[in-house]
């Protein structure tokens, strides 16, 4: 009956969904920034601890709201990991792409390769306009945060 | 079912026969034949409101009022003759006492604009209750932020009814000046006990707003039976089109209220030095109304009454029966509220799944209920809960299509195990 | 001309085919053909119009934004284009300065209460110009009245035009906070020189609102070349659906000004304590909007964009030059204004004879004008009159209309000798 | 052209529309009241001097507004004057129903058979609704000056 469901919600988002990694708060955290999405009132919360490179060293948050943001949350946590804040940025330009039309042809070149491979089982959301914020919106937190602002807004 | 019987036996909704009348029932939606289990945030259009304000459009329109020619006067007819109808629906005493706004949201707020400033003494409270729509609360907290008018909360219970001695007991020191509550909550289905309500609050000296927003749709409103002062309604959950309301309130309110908007329509003479208003309710009715929508929800109030209200609240009483059966069968999903007069909205939540999750599976099958907090934060937190998925029922709304939310819900219950 | 003209040439309104465009200009009054000569007051619509509203009905409905379904999602797009169609319409630098509002009447009220109240300092003063719809003038008596805001009235010419020394010498001492003026009288057909009034309004530290109900039906309106910092716009005269027009403001006012109105969708979180604010627009957008209208109305812009404003501009010209000769050649009528730059609204008198007869006469023709004060008593008296009739014109009238206009007014003039 | 126009505007409605007869405030004035129709921004003051009976011995007024309006309230003048206040009332009942519906099948009887013959060629105005108004605006202030008020409308 859900076949076609499978495309939204993959097995990988309904395991990290289900058992989020990254859902804690890191011990020392260097930057956070919230995130709000008021249409649905998912609201995430975003730790990072940088390297003393200056790149993320590890990123944790805490979320309430569907398992779509949570799992975004989850492998966005993965993905960043070791990045540049640049880079971060960067390969959340490309996700938001892909989020919002189900493939990002122009994308971020090799070093994100493996990162949007990952991220991929979440473009099935841009057949649900509504469900985009969704997945957007922990990475609205993370690019808040890297910018030393508190808040941020999905819209 | 017979299919020689008229398209309403009395006291009896063929519903088959219903659904001829909404063209959009017909549409499919991800490939699945629509079941539209949203109504409570805005009803679906029968063909006679599609048809009354295209005929409108194409045949007889102008700007009503002041216009001395044949296509204004027909028009202002057709705006005016839906006061009559609205007056008839509600019986108001008096067709100038209905005015025409947005919506209940626009009729809320020109009471708290208007008589919350200009007739309610500083000082004094509205009270409200645990089970308010936003739009029955924010009015409210910007009217305390501008004049300090206390806001007080009236309890509710577990099974999400009015706790009355909660209620009573905020209106004991005397200082409750409106009482504004809703009469049916858009999330729990709840009817408030109205009459008492009213009753009460008028022994300490208070008027009475209803939030009519959901009642109207589903049960007959008599306000001189109620007994209350103000009473919002909002013509798109009536079947009727977006951008029309009405606020009906006493006429002698009306005429002490000072208007909430200024401009074209509602003046009866101006200087740069002074202007004097319209008679009520043109007074609250300022610059070219929504005339075509108007006519449109004329057009939904004969709808509702060719139907009649007998046979919608049988309808929609024997579905929510059904829903709840249906629904409580299903382990891990929990309904909010289970008041003993009830109407025909269930918001439930589902153990290990999230409301936005469960909406989207149940919209993959052509299933749309709506899911968040439907505009009631502080009654979702009274609940414990971030969000919940609603269902809500229509005059259309068929028995087959809550066996399709409750066998798919399964379904999603197993998705997500 | 060509039939095998496209519908539109460049430059070049072909009134044949627009005229196809609206089914009402094909009834009849009192047995003679319409003549529709009152659309200053609403415009009639077009079938794209009307077709936009019935498919949104008939196949696409469901309330906005919140929805996690098909139906919701696919009316949140349609409804939310108007907002990118507005914003291109007029130049706008941001989709999220668009308001939907009721009508040029709230929008000027919104502006009057949370730009009044909320960010005008007390005792500042608004500048209003003496050839002002009661709309633009009554919000401001009413902050006066509430807030204790200066109001000025800037002079206008006995040729219908600003006084612009006059203007200036009232923004002389700096305590004008606002100038709130038309950017196209409703009465005169003035239009007022924009650019310029923003500029000394600016340099004397005041911000300007036009009310643009009639300039942009007529001309294009680009609000970042005008640099003003509001705009009000009523969806009706602009060939769309009543109950729903625009606010247009600058985002960095827009986020500063409080909301007017409370309620669902204007929020971002509640709590009886404290509520936060949706980011702009929605702030201002309390309530369920006028979907279907916002809808409609977006099919309105695309029509007058798909002729043309330098087509609309040409036609009106050549119409209102027409009008003025013919009218002014028959014995014993005065025409009211002769600005130098003016769109197609011709408000005249007729010796000997009352407005409102003369337009009941016209109206026993079939041709429909208007009479009255026109919702501006103020330049009635500035004009020592007590009314006028007015015809006014739109895209689809013609040159025989005015003819007819002519050729009957000859009559009523022997009928009242 | 305007033969079908003749309905309304009778030889009788013009001439007194441009020729008032009472069109003047009398020396004595006993009671008096002004009526405003705010839609089309007719205006009217009636005056009224009685008869030592009660009875009313003259009606004038001053007003600014169409043919019809001036008509109206120059007819009005002339069939109530002689009149009880309570057949002034009665009368215009009667007059009222005509403008609305262009006949008064049950009016008045016998005592208003003249008046009404008089007020006839107003009641072409029903074809015309919202100059109804035009034609009852005076007696709307009439009625109110006889019941010792300052304002009417014609609402
Ligand atoms: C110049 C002007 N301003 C304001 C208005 C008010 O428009 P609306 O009645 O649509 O609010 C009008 C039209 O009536 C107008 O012509
Ligand atoms: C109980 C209740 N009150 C108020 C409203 C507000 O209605 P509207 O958005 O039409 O103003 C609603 C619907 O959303 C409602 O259900």
């Amino acid at each position: 009956m859900f076949d076609d469901l499978r495309d939204l919600y993959q097995e990988v988002i309904l395991d990290h969904g289900r058992r989020p990694r990254h859902a804690h708060r890191p011990e020392q955290v260097d930057a956070t920034a919230k995130g709000d999405n008021p249409m649905c009132g998912d609201r995430v919360q975003v730790f990072v601890r940088y390297a003393p490179d200056g790149s993320i060293a590890e990123t944790g948050f805490d979320a309430r709201g569907c398992a779509i943001s949570i799992a975004s949350a989850d492998l966005m946590a993965e993905t960043v990991q070791g990045r540049t804040p640049d880079d971060a940025r960067a390969l959340f330009a490309a996700f938001r792409e892909m989020a919002r039309t189900g493939v990002c042809p122009e994308c971020g070149g090799e070093k994100f390769d493996e990162a949007l491979e990952r991220l991929q089982p979440l473009s099935g959301v841009h057949e649900y306009p509504s469900r985009v914020k969704c997945a957007t919106l922990p990475w609205h937190a993370l690019v808040a945060a890297l910018a030393g602002e508190k808040e941020s807004t999905s819209e | 079912m017979n299919v020689t019987t008229p398209i309403l036996a009395p006291g009896r909704l063929d519903v088959a026969r219903v659904r001829e009348d909404f063209p959009i029932l017909g549409e499919t939606v991800r490939g699945k034949p629509l079941v539209f289990l949203d109504s409570a945030a805005s009803a679906q259009k029968p063909r006679v409101v599609i048809d009354a304000m295209r005929e409108t459009m194409e045949t007889q329109y102008a700007n009503v009022h002041r216009g001395l020619h044949w296509m204004s006067e027909r028009t202002t007819d057709a705006y005016e003759g839906t006061r009559d109808a609205m007056a008839a629906l509600i019986n108001a005493p008096d067709r100038h006492e209905i005015v025409f706004v947005r919506n209940s949201t626009e009729a809320i707020n020109l009471v708290a604009h208007s008589f919350g400033r200009g007739i309610l003494k500083p000082g004094l409270a509205v009270l409200i209750s645990g089970m308010e729509h936003h739009s029955n609360i924010i009015p409210w907290m910007m009217l305390r932020e501008a004049y300090g008018t206390e806001l007080r909360v009236a309890p509710i219970t577990d099974a999400g009814e009015l706790d009355m001695a909660g209620f009573e007991a905020l209106l004991a020191d005397g200082k409750v000046g409106l009482v504004a509550i809703t009469h049916m909550s858009n999330v729990l289905g709840t009817y408030t006990p109205a009459e008492r309500i009213v009753q009460i609050a008028h022994a300490h000296g208070a008027k009475v707003l209803f939030d009519g927003s959901q009642a109207v749709v589903h049960r007959r409103v008599d306000v001189q039976a109620l007994d209350c002062d103000f009473y919002a309604i909002t013509g798109h959950k009536l079947y009727g089109p977006t951008g029309i309301g009405v606020l009906w309130a006493r006429r002698e309110l009306l005429e002490r209220m000072p208007p909430f908007m200024g401009g074209g329509e509602m003046i009866s003479s101006v200087s740069y030095e002074r202007a004097t208003w319209a008679e009520v309710p043109h007074k609250f009715e300022a610059g070219t109304p929504a005339i075509i929508e108007a006519i449109g929800l004329k057009a939904a109030i004969g709808y509702v009454q060719s139907i009649g209200y007998e046979a919608i609240a049988a309808h929609e009483a024997s579905l929510t029966e059904h829903a709840m059966a249906r629904l409580s069968a299903i382990e891990g999903v929990h309904i909010l509220g289970r008041a003993q007069d009830r109407g025909g909205v269930v918001s439930f939540v589902l153990d290990r799944a999230h409301a936005h999750d469960v909406a989207t599976l149940l919209d993959r099958q052509g299933i749309a209920v709506r899911a968040g907090h439907h505009c009631a934060e502080p009654l979702m937190r009274r609940f414990g809960v971030e969000s919940t998925a609603r269902a809500s029922f229509g005059v259309y709304t068929t028995r087959e299509e809550i066996d399709a939310l409750g066998d798919t819900l399964e379904r999603v219950r197993e998705f997500f195990a």
